[in-house]
């Protein structure tokens, strides 16, 4: 993170044509090119009026707060919502899309924030999903779709089998296949709504790869995350919106962190704290291990099973531990055991020095356990319910009187969840699958602040969460480790960790390799290189 | 942050929302539905002199009443995410139960009463350990069900019906009625009473909505989601033991071949009153409407003098048409 | 194989009289045990007719079902004759086989206040409440194929109308014993539910085989659907393949019989109860049906709108009336279907039949 | 990046893919299912002497033909996340329908059977018309179709049968012989073989499964759901019409109340054969098991003289065992 403040994509990125000067910044020729776009959802104003534009073989970077439009933007150019008015040119001319297909033929591919897979079909499946080849009998060859897929796959260096059945991939693989479905058609604009969210910085190179391998072939890339570092790696301008308006387009080049997070957040004062986190993992509070005898919060010694081979690790009562390990490791499974969504076949659990065999999540909950799980729309939220449902889903036992569903206490639970977490939606009870991605997270967080859990476990805490609210949702983790809470923290993005935790437990194929303090580790780069070497006997590992 | 509350309050005023009271009467289908049933009664009303009289409505009442009873349980069980088959074997087999119970206690009808009920929930109990221990899709365990309850409830006396002579229990359940409301119609009103506040205000109906919304969240929640839908296809059992007694009270009599094919009513009622096959949304007061509608229809028509052959046809439009109307927006 | 569409025919059924086996008188007797009067016995004299006219009745019918032609010559010849006289007819119901839905349309025909109600009750216990229902809100009832039990005559009920089951059943029985040879086997394919009107057919073809043929050997199955009676039959042939032939308890299911046998290749004879139309033009085409013990539907209808109208005008009528047998083979085809339907057999099947030797 | 690829890799090898062959004949059931198949079949082998035996197994053949031929059709549209109640009605319909035209050009077969099948599409195509353009709910939509196809095929003649005489008609859906295998034995087979082309190599079949998996997925695909979904509600009428044939060429006649309930088994032997109900996955060789299962219980009972009584609660229970077993891992 560092060195991400330096703007460095014209050395990283090396796209055909870098952008040398401002003043040339803006070609003539576009791909993209958006004035004046509206757009309202009954009473909120998601677009209200954006200018927006795109040049081939530039990876245009698109910003902004969670709920700041950048995907509603994209639904319109991808021809899944239409636009109230404004004017859409897609080489110079002008379009409205009525279908996805319609956008697809002029030669857009977008790769949605919310999944867009079909579970039951095969990576290679769904890669050629509409566009089958297919004899004159309309009998789709599958063998070729098998080998372009292969060929297709290893061009880029997509680890994926193109035979899996994308429900049983994990969650940042089916992300991949996404990626990978969008790339495979013959694009001259590529839209990736937050690619990256969940992967790690090896896999995240992969996809960068990728992405210069078709800016190279002139494709128009618009790339939008919240994961500021990456904007200065790959991107060559930056359009920041807020509150459904754009701000503005710059070069990245003339652009620092701290500028673009006070062009997203907006006037608002920037708390010390914010403006430290941006800038770097500079240190803040933390709260000192405790010596005393005090028990920890977590114990796990020993536990295996089919897909962990050796787990051990301690956290303490108010403090937050990170996990840190590639795609595939095993950290989520090692907080599913915490949470008893898996049995360990040996190995002891303890909570607070009290031997602890959960057989569900009810028993994990009863002892005081809370989990953000990594997939918000599987695991972690009932989306057609209201924020006001899914914040007291965890809490329905305190919140019955005689049976009944104590409405009333719902409502104070969720209205001071949405406070604290600065949850941008109509009011409590706004439907949670209407909200755009990062408020969705906070919803989930806001499932477990009340009362305070004594062990929570976080998977990938921040995907999808734009700059403000990561600070927020640090606070609220921090927060809860003040209070004494223990935190187990799974995060692909090492910075986060580094700003986060004191201690870093670095996990690999199932196992616990060894835990590290933050001091040990000098920058993000040393701890990428910890998370993928300190296994020596691990072979094909990469320096 | 400020902007972002205020931002936030502003739009809080307007927007779609579960507000509580709303949902309870339309679920998912918005108020044309009322205004098709509206609209029915009107033209019934014109057409049928006798249509728009209080003692038909009682007939009406009586008429959906055994529908209405296990559509109630049944709205729990879709919303749940599972079905029901088995219902009308179900309550087959509890009246033959009641029944026979009543001949052997000698004519002790509150041992009928519990034996019916508990056959039922019984019955329910196996749907939903069945369908949540073993993971069968609960459309072939109650499927097997609605085969195995009726095939045991016609052995049970080799197809013959059972007599009632018990006359409290025709009252309690059949001809009898309380509070001046005939004793059928005063149960349905009871039990949907009753479902109303366990599926809207219990903490039990959150569990229902959540399970049958998104299973994985509602299990990572804490909820146990087998419990949730288990529970569902017992009150559904117990429900469709208490039509059972019912009919038998009306009938003075149990018969193991009655009310074959009745789930097509009862699921039709409650998917006709908004709920989502799907699992996730519904409501009581829409299964109530949807079986009323359903019973208006029958009643409204055989008054009217149509023939049954055309009943088919009118009844299959109206509830396309009515359900087509309110989707328009 | 690939064997021709029809079912073989056969020399042996043109023997066969059907005035003979026809038996000379009724052999059930009333749901109380009495004796039967018969249904040409109930008529109105003109002074009688005069007088329903001038009372401007209304009637209602509940119907057990409405699919089958037993329901449509009913309904048919009741409407005709009721017209005729000046009632009317203010509604038929349509039970679905259910008796829970029966209940319903009673208490609707109930609603619209007519002076009596014709009923053919779905079964005999669970619809006894909602017919006593009708007597008590002071209309005359008038029973069609059975008796709800527990209801009285003449209070609850002023008469009760109805084939004669238990000849039918003889009739059917006696006409397939002949194609039986000596200590053969014979299906019977019965109903598997509980009903007074098809039990009484059972009853009397198993007394009538029971006295005059003791050397056949009976096999039964069962149905309870209708519409798996194909597949039952069928299956019932194929595991015991020493049936000579098949008795099946009426019509529709010996439908379905036949088509499922006709699949198998089997040419096995079948008698049957209730000469419909589908099954006449079966035996028109030639298909092995030895004989039909048939339903005198209009004779009996009329006699049921006669009874209604006689209680109407508060004239007794006998408590159990009943149609004596109509033994059918292809012989005397065109004429039963007349005396069935109160209509001439429709043009095809007519043609149909004369171009099969022995059809008339 | 090596070490990634090669982590992969080796996961990838493990996890679950979908090879067409294995998808094919499992759909989502795993093999024990047939083993449950021939567990049956050699436990009826052994009852009774007549079951093994090629003229036994042309009887299941034929007995089954019409839930199978429907059931090819009912597979896509379970697949494609909808359901067809009205399939029973239609196929009663079509009969009606060839039967009258067939009259009516004077013994013309063939444009009997253009009548036939065109009735069963027509059905088809206003049951997908209106549950993808009007978003109503399959279910009611199909249930309302159920009543309105009934009720008009009871009103077209009032519901006296209508006798077809030709015997070219009879031989070439009843009781004729193609290749030496009964015709409708043929015709099941060539309803299977197209089924499967379609549905598992078909492109078409691709947007099928695209669409019941994950409708939004499709439609940002390019795939038109809504025509997708049609299609196979009109390809589920025309089979319910072909099987309406079936009957009425086996039978001599169309009756208008025929085949009442069929539905349930259709739904029944597509659920049985492991396509899921709430659509995306399944396939045609399971539908086909399904219906098989369904066909040998029926006949295997029977032929060991169970009574119709028990035969509902052993097929009810050997329903859900067989589901059980093929569930455990
Ligand atoms: N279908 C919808 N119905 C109602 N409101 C919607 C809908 N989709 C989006 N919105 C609202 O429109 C606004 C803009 O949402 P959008 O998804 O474009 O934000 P975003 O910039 O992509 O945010 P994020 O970074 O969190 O993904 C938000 O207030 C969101 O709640
Ligand atoms: N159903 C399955 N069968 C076999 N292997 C599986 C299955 N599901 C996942 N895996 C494997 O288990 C591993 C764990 O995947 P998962 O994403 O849960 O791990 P993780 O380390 O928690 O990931 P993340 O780094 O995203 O948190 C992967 O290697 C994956 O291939
Ligand atoms: O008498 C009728 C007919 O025989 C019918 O076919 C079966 O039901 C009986 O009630
Ligand atoms: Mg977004
Ligand atoms: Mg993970």
């Amino acid at each position: 993170m560092n060195n991400s403040t330096t703007p460095r994509a014209a050395q990283s990125a090396g796209p055909p044509k870098p952008v040398a000067a401002p003043a040339e910044a803006i070609p003539k020729d576009r791909l993209v090119e958006v004035t004046d776009l509206r757009k309202t959802y009954g009473a909120v104003r998601a677009l209200r009026g954006v200018d927006f534009e795109l040049a081939p073989g530039e990876v245009h970077a698109l910003l902004g707060e969670n709920g700041a439009g950048k995907s509603t933007l994209i639904k319109i150019l991808a021809g899944v919502e239409s636009s109230d008015s404004g004017v859409l040119k897609i080489f110079g001319e002008e379009k409205s899309f009525r279908s996805p297909a319609e956008s697809r033929a002029a030669g857009l591919a977008v790769v949605y924030q919310e999944l867009s897979l079909v579970p039951s079909l095969t990576v290679a499946a769904n890669l050629f999903l509409g566009r089958e080849p297919h004899n004159a009998l309309g009998a789709v060859k599958k063998s070729e779709i098998i080998r372009r897929t292969k060929e297709f796959l290893a061009e880029y260096g997509f680890p994926l089998d193109p035979k899996a059945v994308v429900a049983d991939l994990p969650f940042a693989y089916r992300q991949m296949t996404e990626i990978a479905k969008a790339l495979l058609s013959n694009v001259r604009v590529l839209v990736l709504d937050e690619p990256t969210s969940a992967l790690s910085e090896g896999e995240e190179e992969v996809l960068f790869d990728a992405v210069r391998k078709v800016t190279a072939r002139g494709v128009g890339v618009v790339y939008v995350t919240h994961r500021l570092g990456e904007v200065f790696k790959l991107s060559q301008r930056v359009t920041v919106f807020r509150d459904g308006l754009r701000v503005g387009t710059y070069p990245t080049a003339e652009m620092d962190m701290k500028t673009l997070v006070s062009h997203i957040i907006g006037p608002r004062t920037m708390a010390a704290e914010l403006v430290e986190a941006v800038q770097g993992h500079g240190l803040r509070h933390v709260r000192s291990q405790n010596d005393t005898g005090t028990p920890p919060a977590l114990r796990m010694s020993g536990i295996a099973d089919p897909r962990l081979h050796g787990v051990d690790l301690e956290v303490m009562p108010g403090e937050i531990m990170g996990l840190a390990g590639v795609i595939g490791s095993g950290r989520t499974e090692i907080l599913e055991t915490v949470f008893g969504l898996r049995r360990p076949r040996q190995g002891q659990l303890q909570l607070n020095g009290r031997p602890y065999k959960p057989s569900g999540p009810v028993d994990a909950i009863r002892a005081g356990v809370g989990l953000v799980p990594e997939d918000r729309h599987e695991q972690g939220l009932v989306l057609g319910d209201s924020i006001e449902q899914n914040i007291a889903l965890p809490r329905l036992k305190p919140l019955t009187r005689l049976g009944f569903f104590n409405r009333k206490g719902a409502a104070e639970r969720s209205h001071a969840a949405m406070k604290e977490l600065s949850i941008k939606a109509q009011n409590r009870k706004t439907v949670v699958g209407t909200l755009s991605g990062g408020n969705q997270q906070k919803v989930v967080f806001g499932k477990w602040r009340e009362p305070r859990c004594e062990l929570l476990l976080l998977d990938e805490p921040t995907v999808g969460v734009d700059v403000g609210a990561r600070e927020e949702i640090y606070g609220v983790i921090r927060q809860a480790a003040a209070a004494g809470t223990g935190v187990l923290v799974v995060s692909s993005d090492l910075s986060e960790l580094l700003l986060l935790c004191e201690r870093i437990t670095i996990v690999r194929n199932g196992r616990t390799i060894r835990t590290i303090h933050r001091d040990e580790v000098a920058s993000e780069e040393a701890l990428h290189h910890l998370v993928h070497t300190s296994n020596p006997s691990q072979p094909g590992a990469p320096s | 942050m400020s902007q972002t509350a205020q931002a936030s309050t502003k739009a809080g005023a307007d927007l779609p929302s579960t507000r509580t009271l709303k949902n309870l009467i339309r679920g998912d289908r918005p108020y044309v539905l009322y205004a098709a049933f509206a609209v029915l009664i009107v033209a019934f009303s014109l057409a049928s002199p006798v249509f728009f009289s209080s003692s038909n409505f009682l007939n009406i009442g009586r008429q959906t009443a055994l529908v209405t009873i296990i559509a109630v349980g049944m709205t729990f069980v879709i919303i749940a995410g599972e079905i029901d088959l088995s219902v009308a074997s179900t309550l087959a087999l509890s009246g033959m139960s009641a029944a026979m119970a009543i001949q052997q206690s000698g004519g002790n009808w509150l041992i009928g009463t519990v034996a019916g009920l508990a056959t039922g929930a019984v019955v329910g109990l196996v749907n939903g350990l069945l369908t949540t221990r073993l993971s069968i899709p609960s459309f072939l365990v109650t499927l097997g069900m609605l085969g195995i309850g009726r095939g045991i409830a016609l052995m049970l006396t080799g197809t013959t019906p059972v007599v009632v002579n018990t006359i409290a229990f025709w009252d309690t359940f059949g001809e009898g009625a309380i509070l001046g409301i005939p004793a059928p119609i005063f149960i349905t009103l009871l039990v949907l009473g009753i479902g109303a506040y366990l599926l809207h205000f219990s903490t039990f109906g959150r569990k229902v909505f959540a399970t049958g919304g998104n299973a994985t969240a509602a299990r990572y929640s804490g909820i146990n989601t087998r419990r949730a839908k288990t529970v569902a296809f017992v009150i559904t059992g117990a429900l469709a033991g208490l039509a059972g007694l019912i009919l038998t009270a009306r009938a003075h009599a149990a018969r193991p071949d009655i009310a074959a094919g009745l789930e097509l009513d009862v699921i039709t009622a409650v998917i006709l009153g908004g709920t989502s096959l799907f699992g996730g949304r519904g409501a009581i007061l829409g299964t109530l409407l949807g079986s009323l509608m359903i019973g208006v229809l029958n009643n409204g028509l055989t008054l009217m003098g149509v023939s049954s052959q055309a009943q088919l046809v009118v009844k299959g439009a109206i509830i396309i048409a009515a359900v087509a109307f309110s989707r328009r927006k | 194989g690939c064997s021709s569409g029809t079912a073989s025919t056969t020399d042996n059924s043109a023997t066969i009289d059907p005035k003979a086996v026809e038996p000379k008188s009724l052999i059930g007797l009333g749901p109380n045990g009495e004796k039967p009067a018969l249904t040409s016995d109930v008529k109105l004299t003109a002074e009688q007719t005069a007088k329903v006219r001038a009372g401007k009745f209304k009637v209602g019918i509940s119907m057990q079902t409405m699919d089958i032609d037993f329901a449509k010559v009913q309904t048919t010849v009741l409407k005709k004759t009721f017209e005729e006289n000046g009632v009317q007819v203010i509604g038929i119901t349509d039970a679905q086989w259910k008796a829970e839905k029966q209940i319903g349309d009673l208490e609707n025909l109930i609603q619209q206040k007519p002076n009596g109600i014709l009923g053919v009750p779905v079964d005999d216990v669970a619809t006894a409440a909602a017919f006593s229902k009708v007597g008590q809100s002071g209309m005359k009832l008038v029973m069609i194929d059975q008796v709800p039990k527990g209801l009285k005559y003449p209070t609850d009920y002023q008469a009760s109308v109805q084939a004669d089951g238990k000849g039918n059943g003889q009739v059917a029985a006696e006409m397939l014993a002949s194609r039986i040879p000596k200590d053969g086997t014979m299906g019977m394919v019965n109903f598997g539910n509980d009903i007074f009107a098809t039990n009484e057919r059972t009853k009397g073809a198993k007394e009538w085989l029971a006295k005059n043929r003791p050397d056949i050997k009976i096999k039964e199955t069962a149905f309870s659907d209708p519409a798996k009676a194909g597949q039952v039959g069928g299956d019932f042939v194929t595991a015991n393949p020493d049936i000579k032939g098949l008795w099946v308890v009426w019509d529709a299911p010996a439908l379905e019989v036949i088509s499922a046998l006709r699949g198998q290749g089997a040419n096995i004879p079948v008698a049957t109860i209730d000469l419909g139309q589908q099954l006449t033009a079966e035996i028109a085409q030639g298909a092995d049906i030895v004989g039909v013990g048939a339903q005198r539907l209009t004779d009996q209808a009329k006699a049921e709108a006669n009874a209604m109208m006689l209680a109407l005008i508060g004239e007794s009528t006998p408590s159990y009336i009943a149609a004596p047998a109509l033994a059918v083979t292809k012989s005397n085809l065109t004429d039963s279907f007349k005396i069935v339907f109160d209509a001439p057999a429709p043009s095809d099947i007519v043609d149909t039949c004369k171009k099969n030797p022995g059809c008339k």
